[in-house]
């Protein structure tokens, strides 16, 4: 076991430490403290937006600048694979 | 209503949309040809740098922009997405405009002989919305998806010459890191809010209370954004993707790493603004820390780097620490109003002004390297020798980013620089002799490439180089002139546009105000 | 990549309709029951890719190349941001759904609480849908295109 | 005018200052200073005699591709005479991408014990 | 009332990930714990959303009983996890699509070997 091993294996311990703390410290599940935006959502869902599908109308119209960057996402990806894997010579 | 009111009043989301359209736009329009390919990108970006300088006029004079997707008015609890502009957001704008500008302008004839060009121009143009997305957002979770969309942008630009196995190397990792600091930030911003169950971030400013989570979010947020921003020891990727990926995307990827660098500015000083002084260990002095060993380290491995680019990639690892100098001096006597006042403001606003400093000076001097390259296909420093007899307006454009990344006068440089000499011999006398140190250090960097690039001996190698194209000469003549222009008259820079920034970072009470009326606090 | 088995083939090209009448379905309900744009056009895109793998790349890439296929995409990214860009000519904000309340296409409001299913409701939402799932499918498939024939051109220089 | 006065005003940096005026001025002594030091050194000098060819203790003057100083020569002392630390800076920079996620992990740890436990 | 088990599984997830980025060599190993990583997150903002016997979000025939907003689970952490998972499908392909190219140019996957290579 080399030395980096031994320093990663120190580190990585104390950050699991903090991370199950944090995980233990959060509100327990399923009773979460604080709910006032997705009520207020739930309840103008339909008369809002008038979607049945509240996910869809925070996918869609709440959040709809979220889903632009996420369509742009995919875009980019494509573009990135296209021009990854295109000729580099010109015929 | 006249159009430009009408411009103004939706420019937020105008700023991010119209380069967006734009690229959703170039795989059609370079159907046609690839003169008018050009032309549309290069109207686009002008179109969009018109627009910002127009919000940022308004937004200097001190009033914050807010701008709700979907509504017309903002209702609390917020529940749809919102921009928010205050000055530091139009500042960083103002940059990325800038810089991408110049980069398409330079890339027409850089790039000309390469294929897959309009994949090339139509992701410039996401990185740049994504970069615009990023300073602009009010909104931690829409702050995520436009870093992810500018890593994934930036990764395949860096691999562009996949010809090259060290380029797709780069890219790898470049993807691999902020994908992984990217996760981490959504983690944070998870934990956020299960807590207080809000995304915007002067209502989660309002609600926060630095408990426990609060303080590991703080950490996992500072971090990733360090990485993002290359901060020692978490830079390695920087020298590789900048010294691998195009001159004109490295230019682009310079404002990049800055709008991550503004992602930690805008976490300490806005989102935990409130509370960041119940933190036992002041994250003030850990920032200042980070800022120095920074500078040494960026210096002292430019220093025995012998291929250009990867030389002034270290340079730009050096010139970030000058920033997270400047401003994290400014956060350590954030709660202390005389000493703010003494010490805390100059440094802030020499940290700010070295933001745009910094853009300027390693823009050019990447842009100076590809040049090179462009003509002799060689970026060795020990293969280079006597360009000066061959390259008259190259030297001399390399000549004034020597002279500004160094500090020296009447490059803009010299100003921020002192600035931050000054301020931090108050608070430290030890920070400003670091910083002095590692400035003359880049001095001498530099002229280690003046010597063995253009002085010297013509090498009989490099007989018949020719300058470069126009388009190259201007995009460089640019960014020079507008350095001289800077260094010439820091003061009104530092009025009218460095100042408001900087009141924008410490009264973080206006920005959570304009959100949240009832929020008392805030300097 | 080469091409499967005949079985494979036969029963690829049989279940092939089902899975993009289905992916449409989810496509069009997005508003109303659990779906939409990304997920019925990542179901067809699935399709797509059943179809590549059981008749290898080279036969997939002679009948459409991935020029159409970005080209496409690029549409469905229009198509969405233009939408949006409505918003801000009708009411006057970025991302405003502007058909909600009108009489015109998709403009009815439910009623408070349990309803029953009704297509003609969501305003831009339903059109968003459409957008975003040309975009998925053409995306998607792309890539995956892409891919499969990049790796499998390699084999054959081997 | 006032645009123009704006923009010559001297910039006060607490203890220091900068004006464009007087960096002009300063400059263009300087250049006065060097170009009158360079004609008291100008009267003696004759081209084509031995003075113009570079004396190398006698050794025979190579040709000037070889003269020129390689980068990598260049600071020499320096970074001679500070050899462990750039041998430890090398050590630090493995082009290795697991390492690069393995300072991230340490810095992190590092913040949390420092923010997080206190 | 499960105590906070899922939580656990997420961080579980996360560090898994964090360890297979960090001791394998493979490249391939790496992306996979990268995709580990964002499961972990993933999971971790829908357990956010979860409120204890409620059902989702969707009022077309929903159950007789149901009391609107407090019987119905979040919905933005479902559509910021629908965000996250396609960001993550688009990284995913343009990693995978690099390392075809590595191992053309290296012949190896080892990212120790490759790191260490020079031009």
């Amino acid at each position: 076991m080399s030395k980096r091993d031994i320093a990663a294996v120190v580190f990585f311990v104390i950050i699991t430490v903090f991370f199950v703390f944090s995980a233990l410290m959060i509100h327990p599940f399923g009773v979460p403290e604080n709910a006032d935006m997705d009520d207020e959502i739930i309840k103008g869902a339909q008369s809002e937006t008038g979607t049945n599908n509240g996910v869809t109308s925070v996918v869609f119209d709440y959040r709809g600048f979220d889903t632009l960057g996420e369509a742009t996402v995919l875009f980019t990806a494509v573009a990135g694979v296209i021009m990854v894997f295109r000729r580099l010579k010109n015929e | 209503m006249n159009i430009i009111d009408f411009l103004l009043m939706h420019s937020p989301a105008l700023i991010v949309a119209i380069p967006l359209l734009g690229a959703f736009l170039t795989p059609l329009i370079s159907r046609i040809n690839n003169k008018a390919r050009n032309i549309f990108v290069i109207l686009i970006l002008g179109l969009t740098t018109s627009i910002v300088l127009l919000l940022a006029n308004d937004v200097f004079t001190g009033n914050i922009h807010t701008y709700v997707f979907g509504s017309k008015d903002l209702a609390l609890p917020i529940i749809r997405i919102l921009f928010e502009v205050d000055a530091l957001s139009a500042f960083m704008s103002i940059i990325g405009a800038i810089l991408a500008l110049v980069a398409v302008i330079y890339s027409w004839a850089f790039m000309q002989e390469n294929t897959g060009l309009d994949k090339f121009y139509t992701l410039i143009l996401l990185m740049t919305a994504g970069m615009f997305g990023m300073v602009l957002t009010g909104d931690m979770f829409n702050l995520f998806v436009f870093l992810e969309i500018t890593s994934i942008a930036s990764c395949a630009l860096i691999a562009f010459w996949t010809n090259k196995g060290k380029s797709v190397e780069a890219g790898f990792k470049y993807i691999v890191i902020s994908t992984i600091s990217a996760l981490f930030i959504l983690f944070a911003i998870a934990l956020l809010y299960g807590q207080y169950n809000a995304l915007n971030i002067a209502t989660l400013a309002n609600a926060i209370q630095f408990s426990f989570l609060d303080k590991i979010a703080l950490v996992l947020l500072i971090v990733a954004f360090a990485m993002k921003a290359g901060i020692v020891p978490m830079h390695m990727w920087l020298p590789d993707a900048y010294s691998k990926a195009p001159a004109s995307v490295t230019i682009v990827l310079v404002c990049a790493t800055q709008a991550s660098l503004y992602g930690v500015f805008r976490v300490c000083f806005t989102l935990y603004g409130n509370t960041i002084n119940l933190s036992p260990a002041s994250i003030g002095w850990i920032i200042v820390l980070l800022g120095i060993i920074t500078m040494l380290l960026g210096v002292a491995m430019a220093l025995i780097q012998s291929d250009f680019k990867r030389l002034i990639a270290f340079s730009a690892v050096a010139e970030i620490g000058f920033m997270f100098l400047g401003i994290g001096a400014g956060l350590t006597v954030l709660e202390n109003a005389e000493m703010m006042a003494a010490i805390g403001l100059p440094a802030m606003s020499g940290g700010v002004f070295h933001i745009i400093n910094d853009a300027l000076d390693i823009g050019l001097l990447f842009l100076v390297a590809g040049a090179i390259y462009y003509a002799t296909r060689e970026t060795s420093l020990d293969k280079l020798g006597g360009l000066a007899r061959n390259m008259k307006y190259t030297t001399v454009f390399f000549i004034i980013g020597l002279f500004a990344v160094s500090g020296i006068p009447p490059m803009n440089g010299f100003a921020s620089k002192l600035l931050i000499y000054e301020s931090t011999f108050q608070l430290n006398p030890i920070l400003s002799i670091v910083a002095i140190l590692s400035s003359i250090m880049l001095l001498a960097v530099f002229v280690k490439v003046l010597h063995s690039a253009f002085l010297g001996p013509s090498i009989p190698k490099f007989k018949e180089v020719k300058e470069v194209p126009k388009s190259m000469l201007i995009a460089m003549g640019i960014i020079a002139s507008i350095i001289i222009l800077f260094g010439l008259f820091p003061e009104l820079i530092i009025n009218h546009i460095v100042e408001p920034a900087v009141n924008a970072l410490v009264s973080y009470g206006d920005y959570i105000r304009e959100v949240i009326p009832t929020f008392t606090g805030g300097i | 990549m080469n091409e499967m088995s005949k079985i494979v083939r036969t029963i690829s090209s049989i279940a092939f309709p089902l899975i993009i009448i289905y992916g449409l379905y989810i496509i069009s309900h997005g508003h109303l029951t659990p779906g939409g744009g990304f997920q019925g056009g990542a179901v067809v895109a699935s399709g797509c890719a059943m179809i590549l793998v059981a008749y290898g790349s080279i036969w997939t890439i002679d009948k459409i190349k991935e020029k159409n296929l970005s080209i496409f995409e690029s549409i469905g990214a229009i198509c969405f941001i233009l939408l949006a860009i409505f918003g801000l000519g009708f009411g006057a904000v970025f991302f405003n759904n502007f058909l909600v309340g009108s009489d015109f296409l998709f403009g009815t409001i439910p009623s408070f609480g349990s309803t029953i299913a009704n297509i003609n409701t969501g305003g831009v939402i339903p059109l968003m849908n459409f957008a975003v799932g040309l975009k998925v499918i053409a995306g998607l498939f792309a890539i995956v295109l892409v891919m499969a024939y990049a790796s499998g051109s390699k084999e054959e220089e081997r | 005018m006032s645009m123009l006065e704006t923009l010559l005003e001297t910039f006060q940096t607490g203890s220091g200052f900068w004006n464009p005026i007087v960096w002009i001025i300063v400059a263009v002594l300087a250049f006065l200073i060097t170009y009158i030091l360079r004609g008291f050194g100008n009267k003696k000098y004759k081209k084509g005699t031995e003075q113009v060819k570079s004396f190398l203790s006698g050794n025979p003057e190579y040709e000037k591709e070889k003269m020129h100083v390689k980068s990598s020569n260049l600071f020499w002392g320096f970074t001679e005479s500070l050899k462990w630390i750039f041998d430890i800076l090398h050590k630090m920079h493995t082009g290795n991408i697991s390492d690069y996620i393995l300072w991230f992990v340490i810095v992190m740890a590092v913040l949390f014990l420092l923010v997080g436990l206190m | 009332m499960i105590f906070n088990i899922p939580f656990i599984a997420v961080t579980a997830l996360v560090l898994i990930g964090l360890y297979t980025v960090i001791f394998r060599r493979n490249l391939i190993k790496m992306v996979i714990g990268i995709t580990l990583i964002e499961s972990g997150v993933n999971l971790f903002l829908i357990t956010l959303g979860y409120r204890e016997n409620s059902v989702a979000p969707i009022f077309t025939s929903l159950p007789p009983g149901t009391i609107v907003p407090e019987g119905m689970s979040f919905p933005v952490p479902q559509a910021l996890t629908l965000t996250s998972i396609v960001i993550g499908v688009a990284v995913l392909a343009l990693m995978l699509s690099l390392i075809i190219h590595i191992y053309r140019h290296y012949g190896t996957l080892d990212a120790r070997e490759i790191g260490g290579k020079e031009e």
